[in-house]
């Protein structure tokens, strides 16, 4: 019972902070709206007992990558002339569409009686608590799977982090 | 007999060709003079002493020289065979070829490019020493064409006048045609004989089918380099060369390889009557033919150039009628006076300082009283006003074609009811006609040259050539008389020591009968009759027209019959015929094709079409990359839309 | 609450497509490139959640839990990726904005040649 | 110097890279020394290539100089080389070229020498490599290396339209040979051992007719435009137009050779049935090909494009040779290869000077050359002589053999008419070259003329001599070359025109 009501709770603040990220026009409301939306969604990891990514939801997320958004936000300091008038055409209005019905194919297939149904409905098909006693989701559990099974990718992922840090360097900065 | 002295006749000249070639600019003149008489003398000495050579048990020197080439069954070897006709052709060729040499030192004097034209004509005699000795007729095609280059090197030697370019050009174009023919004919005989050799294809029985068609693509290559209907029109513009040349290349010995060809290849025309029969009626057409273009024309080279043609057309008589030695003694005969009647020529044009147009000569026996004499006797040769050599050799000619049999087997239908029994008689009256005109035109030539009064400018004046050229005149005029012996009666030699030097007894045996069998004995006197009034004929209008009067002969003529004259002047408009037919069409045609299928339809629609086409489609696309990205991201969400459509609810 | 618990991955599909779909409105619409960055974020976080519902209540059970802990293996590759697509994106709208003094992404438009 | 013996053809082949290494090492601005490493290397390449020829032993199916390495054996190809008398002799040709193209160039090239003497050594090694491969993978390799040089040599040292020239002439060659290796490895795949190598795909055979035209037409295809044969002719001029003079000497003197020696080594002893079968077809292209390209020629203005064309007409001749499947109609072909090499390459390299000397190709500027320089037009009237098979030089004697082998054909269809248009060539042949010849050479002096033309100097008469004592060695004494190449001639005679009686056994099946 809990569990329900603490979903909503976090689902309907997620939702509506994103949707504040998309519709204010000033990108800094924006920004802290997704520092919001992230908030609720580690919170809906919360419930699905994944606790370490929670955590690293809040601090690489929320924390490290939206200062950055900040940042550049105010680094550019868009005026409001700047920011231009919202448009819409045609071609907006297609995508719009095309995202909308997308939303409607999966929620419906989703929902509806076609979904592999053996999996899901057929009571409670949660990873035991056995399994969450012992530390599903934890540092030590995930941190297993990281560095034993997927240790490559986790190097290549710092690989690529340290090639991000020096494109961002080099891009912006214009002249070296 | 096999000999390995035999390749020296063609060799010794070819050599002489490479140094005069080669370093002849740089040598002293007197070496380069040296260097090609001699070669070509010395070709004729070894010719003379295999002449002498030739006898009951020896009556053919035969020399392997070396294998040329050979692949799967065809064996080709340079190889030359020395009988009596190809020795007598050797001797003639060689030493007609060697007094027009010396001819030549005096004529080309003053031209800078003697060194080119001492080796262009050394290697014209090493290519007619090898047609007329290749004992197979690769080893003959090879002189054959090898004297058409010279042809072609020699009619262009002026080559900075383009006419004299472009007429250097048509010999040798107009002369291949007629090698396409011939190499056509060698095919078909390979084909069917599986050698190339002449003694192995006249000794093949070939079927009749087989036999004319090859022997119909030879006489092609024949009507081609000895300039007969339809493929004489070369040989007139041949003259732009130096006379010299046309004396020794379109007189004496190139144009007659025709002949040599079929009089060498008896068998195999034998057995093709009807091919003979084609062999003797474009031969009496063309004598006509020409002896009518020559009645009108005014240029001195262009009436023998005319004459020569003619008298080619009466050695085809003579070979198509099936008297080999006939046609093969008129060769003989034909060279020395027509080389004579040319070298005549060229001394009155080089006496004149160029002047080649009968109209602005006239009274010359004064001033060339050499030339006059040489020249007075090679033309009553030709034209068979008294009993010179051509009056007996062309008259045999005449006379054989009266009496064939060649054509009595011949029908026109199956059933045999039309027999060409007619046909010999009317060769020979049509034949009778033209040495009429022979006689007329010679007679006018001469006349309008060397009598009357001087008719050209003031400034020239008409000077005797050096001895170094009236010597081989006079020889050759002697040969002109001599020459007559080849072709005396046999009746009235039979059993003197002259009869041994009488053509028909000397080439007796070379030659195969024709299968109508020889004509019967018959007298000849009918037919020197009927030939001395033909010939007193001709010279009797020529010397009512223009011994007195002069040109006013010419006008008079014209005034008679004005368009025949006119289209005669003309040549009777045959080039230009031949221009309009073939030359234009052929190269509109290539033009057109070039423009319609290479440039339009493969480069145009294919090769550049296909990448247009492509880089359209390339623009049309790049409509839809305008660069907005969320356009395309709209784009996107459809795509992702309609998968998830086709995945999710159809699936 | 029968229905939350018989439903629960459900749950979080839906709200995990609703915010996909939010974010890619933000996308297809916003001019500002800052807020279509942003927008991606939300995108990513949607999928993210439909990888840790997935592990939470798998497809196949009984497996070794460590196949059900790949997703959250997935997840923080997702997070490191997307703080470089941050940092590396962001980067760009300064170069951007520098030369053209716009944030607005339809006036990118020079890669159409 | 066994070991020298052994691996004499594959030092010889790649002799050139040597230089060009060499050449790669070199300071750049040196253009002089580039030209004089290019020159020695390509001199040497000859040099130990005549003792290939001295060596050469003609037997039965065996190559000489033949070397096999293993290279990926697993994938089933090897560096096998050897020689058979054909390639000899087209390999002798690119090696005696070799040193003509360098010194050809020596003036004419001053921007990026380095570069250009680099292209030339490279390709000089792929034409030698594709010539002495006797493994498909290797062939193809080496086939494909050519077009690399050769573009570069058109695109970057052409005339006006080099760009246009160098994409056509690229694209034409390679989708032609890109359809080649699928069919090389459709073969590797159905050869039963999974080889490449030459001689056990030829022993396998291909069982399968309708299979082996589809095969045929693929690797015809690629060497068909090589050749090239109509319609597929169109990069030939506009290559040969653009190119620089040396490399229109390499495109006709050994080039276009690859496409029809990749027709007898390859094409129809691998699907003998396939090649008999479509004989006729080729022997008429061949034909539409001697006297279209001979029309062509006679619709230029522009003196190399009237050559390029001339090169049409005197392939098709090789390709008529070649579809006849006679001894004398092959070995002519094989022969009239050679002789086009020559001859061709002599008069591009005649145009090649001409074109130094006064910047134009436009025949309506040129006449009256003879005048100011008789050396000049006593080389090309020989050269010209030789292009229009005159007896005693060396065209004549592949034109005859072709044609009297045609003639005398009793497997290919329509011979004798064939035989007859295509002899009609002899006169085409005649009308455009001389005509040529008399536009350039004879009649006054025009604009051309008038620069104050230079005669032949000492450096470019080193380059056309050896080519003249060529045309005239090889007219008068043709025998050697024809002796080198009967055996290979009348194996692929023997496999291709006896196919439809005895189809070949399949060897894989035969060995299980």
């Amino acid at each position: 019972m809990a569990e329900a009501i603490l979903f909503y709770l976090f689902a309907i603040g997620a939702l509506a902070a994103g949707a504040q990220v998309i519709f204010r026009r000033n990108p800094i409301y924006g920004a802290l709206s997704l520092v919001g939306a992230l908030f609720f969604l580690s919170g809906i990891y919360v419930l699905l007992a994944a606790h370490l990514i929670a955590i690293l939801q809040i601090i690489v997320y929320a924390g490290a990558v939206m200062v950055l958004f900040v940042f550049v936000i105010m680094l550019l300091n868009l005026k409001e002339e700047e920011l231009g008038e919202q448009r819409i055409t045609v071609w907006k209005g297609v995508g719009l569409a095309a995202v909308v019905a997308s939303f409607g194919v999966i929620a419906w297939r989703a929902l509806g009686p076609a979904f592999p149904q053996g999996a899901l409905m057929q009571g409670d098909r949660r990873v035991d608590n056995a399994l969450l006693v012992a530390g599903f989701g934890g540092v030590k559990t995930v941190g297993r799977i990281l560095y034993l099974a997927s240790i490559l990718p986790f190097e290549v992922t710092s690989l690529l982090l340290l090639v991000a840090v020096v494109a961002a360097v080099v891009v912006a900065k214009g002249r070296i | 007999m096999e000999v390995t002295w035999l390749h020296l006749v063609p060799l010794l000249p070819l050599i002489g060709a490479a140094i005069c070639g080669l370093v002849g600019k740089w040598l002293p003149k007197g070496w380069v003079y040296a260097v090609a008489l001699a070669s070509v003398l010395l070709s004729f000495l070894i010719g003379l002493r295999a002449f002498i050579g030739l006898g009951e048990q020896a009556p053919l020197f035969h020399e392997l020289w070396f294998n040329w080439f050979s692949a799967g069954s065809l064996r080709v070897d340079m190889a030359f065979s020395f009988d009596r006709l190809s020795g007598a052709l050797t001797l003639v060729v060689t030493g007609v070829g060697f007094l027009i040499h010396v001819y030549s030192v005096g004529y080309m004097e003053e031209d800078p490019g003697y060194w080119r034209y001492f080796s262009y004509l050394n290697l014209f005699i090493a290519a007619m020493m090898t047609l007329v000795l290749g004992d197979n007729l690769v080893a003959m095609f090879v002189g054959w064409e090898g004297v058409g280059l010279c042809s072609y090197l020699l009619i262009g030697f002026w080559f900075t006048d383009e006419e004299k370019a472009y007429a250097g050009r048509k010999a040798f174009i107009v002369n291949r045609i007629g090698d396409f023919g011939f190499l056509i004919g060698i095919f078909i005989l390979f084909n069917q004989v599986g050698t190339v050799g002449i003694a192995q294809i006249n000794s093949a029985v070939l079927p009749l089918g087989v036999a004319s068609i090859a022997a119909l693509c030879l006489f092609i290559g024949a009507t081609g380099k000895s300039a007969q209907l339809p493929l004489y029109i070369w040989l007139p513009d041949a003259m732009a060369g130096p006379t010299p040349v046309s004396a020794l290349i379109h007189a004496a010995t190139m144009v007659t390889a025709g002949v040599y060809m079929v009089a060498r290849l008896s068998h195999l025309y034998v057995s093709a009557p009807g091919v003979m029969a084609v062999v003797a009626v474009v031969g009496v057409l063309t004598a006509l033919w020409s002896a009518l273009i020559a009645t009108s024309q005014n240029d001195i080279k262009k009436v023998l150039a005319y004459s020569t043609v003619s008298q080619l057309g009466f050695m085809f008589i003579g070979v198509g009628v099936g008297a080999f030695f006939a046609g093969t003694m008129h060769l003989v005969t034909h060279a020395f006076f027509k080389a004579c009647l040319f070298l005549g020529s060229g001394a009155v044009i080089h006496g004149l300082h160029g002047e080649q147009d009968i109209q602005r000569m006239g009274g010359l026996r004064k001033y060339l009283p050499s030339t006059r004499t040489t020249f007075l006797v090679a033309t009553i040769a030709i034209t068979g006003i008294l009993p010179i050599s051509g009056f007996f050799s062309k008259d045999e000619i005449l006379g054989q074609a009266l009496h064939t049999r060649a054509f009595s087997f011949l029908t026109l239908t199956p059933d045999g009811s039309t027999r060409l029994t007619w046909l010999g008689p009317l060769i020979y009256a049509v034949g009778s006609f033209s040495a009429f005109l022979t006689s007329f035109y010679m007679w006018r030539c001469y006349f309008l040259t060397f009598s009357g009064e001087y008719r050209g400018p003031e400034s020239v004046h008409p000077h005797e050539s050096p001895s170094v050229m009236t010597l081989p005149l006079w020889i050759l005029a002697a040969l002109s008389v001599i020459g007559l012996v080849l072709g005396l009666p046999q009746a009235w030699v039979h059993g003197t020591g002259l009869q041994h030097w009488t053509w028909e007894h000397f080439t007796d045996g070379v030659f195969s009968r024709p299968r109508g069998g020889a004509p019967e004995e018959f007298s000849p006197y009918l037919g020197y009759g009927i030939a001395l009034i033909v010939g007193w004929a001709g010279w009797a209008c020529s010397y009512a027209l223009y011994f007195k009067r002069g040109l006013a002969g010419d006008e008079l003529l014209t005034a008679r019959i004005h368009v025949l004259r006119g289209a005669l002047a003309n040549k009777l408009y045959v080039d230009e015929l031949y221009d309009f037919l073939v030359v234009r069409p052929f190269w509109a045609l290539a033009r057109g094709l070039f423009r319609l299928v290479d440039a339009t339809l493969i480069d145009g629609l294919f090769v550049n079409g296909i990448p247009t086409l492509i880089a359209w489609v390339g623009a049309m696309a790049r409509r839809f990359q305008n660069g907005d990205v969320q356009r395309y991201l709209a784009v996107t969400a459809l795509g992702v839309a309609a998968l998830l459509y086709v995945f999710l609810v159809r699936g | 609450m029968d229905f939350f618990h018989a439903h629960q991955a459900q749950h979080y599909l839906v709200l995990a497509a609703m915010l996909f779909a939010l974010g890619a409105a933000g996308v297809v619409l916003r001019r500002n490139a800052i807020i279509v960055l942003m927008s991606i974020e939300v995108m990513l976080n949607a999928v993210n959640l439909t990888f840790l519902a997935f592990s939470r209540f798998p497809l196949v059970p009984n497996s070794p839990m460590g196949s059900f802990l790949s997703g959250h293996a997935a997840v923080f590759f997702v997070i490191a990726t997307a703080a470089a697509e941050a940092s590396v994106g962001l980067a760009i709208i300064i170069a951007v904005f520098r030369s053209r003094t716009s944030v607005n992404v339809d006036e990118f438009d020079t890669l159409k040649l | 110097m066994a070991y020298i013996e052994s691996h004499l053809l594959t030092l010889v082949t790649f002799l050139p890279v040597l230089g060009a290494i060499l050449i790669a090492l070199l300071p750049r601005g040196e253009g002089g020394q580039h030209k004089g490493i290019a020159f020695l290397f390509s001199l040497l390449t000859f040099l130990l290539s005549i003792a290939l020829w001295t060596g050469f032993r003609a037997a039965p199916g065996r190559y000489s100089f033949e070397q096999k390495t293993e290279w990926a054996p697993a994938l089933g190809f090897s560096y096998h080389v050897g020689l058979d008398g054909v390639a000899l002799l087209l390999f002798l040709l690119t090696t005696f070229l070799g040193p003509i193209v360098v010194l050809s160039s020596w003036k004419f090239i001053q921007e990026r020498v380095n570069v250009y003497c680099i292209a030339l050594l490279l390709l000089e090694t792929a034409i030698l490599g594709t010539l002495a491969s006797l493994d498909l993978v290797l062939f193809y390799v080496f086939w494909e290396a050519m077009l690399i040089p050769m573009y570069l040599l058109i695109g970057m040292w052409g005339s006006d339209r080099r760009i246009y020239a160098a994409v056509k002439f690229f694209l034409f060659t390679f989708i032609g040979s890109v359809l080649m290796l699928l069919a090389i490895f459709w073969l590797w795949s159905n050869s039963g051992r999974k080889s490449f190598d030459y001689a056990e795909l030829l022993n396998a055979g291909v069982v399968d007719v309708s299979t082996q035209r589809w095969l045929f037409l693929a690797f015809a295809l690629a060497f068909a435009i090589k050749v090239p044969i109509w319609p597929l002719h169109t990069w030939l001029p506009d290559a040969h137009t653009e190119a620089p003079a040396a490399g229109s000497i390499i495109l006709a003197g050994v080039m276009l050779k690859m496409g029809t020696f990749g027709f007898i080594r390859y094409a129809m002893p691998l699907f003998p049935q396939a090649a008999l079968a479509f004989a006729p077809a080729i022997a008429v292209l061949g034909v539409i090909g001697i006297v279209y390209g001979s029309l062509m020629c006679m619709a230029q203005t522009d003196l190399k494009r009237l050559i390029a064309y001339s090169s049409v007409a005197h392939l098709g001749f090789v390709m008529l040779g070649l579809s006849a499947l006679t001894p004398e109609a092959v070995s002519g072909a094989v022969l009239q290869m050679v002789n086009h090499g020559i001859s061709t390459g002599a008069l591009f390299l005649m145009v090649g000077y001409l074109y130094e000397r006064t910047h134009t190709r436009d025949l309506a500027a040129y006449g009256g050359l003879a005048t100011v320089a008789p050396a000049i037009a006593a080389t090309f009237l020989v050269i010209t002589l030789s292009s229009i098979g005159l007896p005693g030089t060396n065209g004549f004697v592949g034109e005859f053999l072709v044609l009297i082998g045609t003639f005398t054909s009793r497997v290919l269809a329509g011979a004798v008419p064939l035989a007859v248009i295509g002899a009609t060539g002899v006169i085409l042949g005649a009308v455009y070259m001389l005509w040529l010849y008399q536009r350039v050479f004879f009649g006054p002096p025009r604009k051309a003329a008038g620069h104050g033309l230079q005669d032949l100097t000492v450096r470019e008469w080193f380059t056309v001599a050896p080519l003249l004592l060529a045309i005239v060695v090889l007219g008068i004494a043709p025998q050697p070359l024809l002796s080198a190449i009967k055996e290979p001639v009348d194996a692929v005679v023997q496999r291709v025109s006896r196919a439809d009686r005895a189809p070949p056994v399949r060897k894989a099946e035969a060995q299980p």
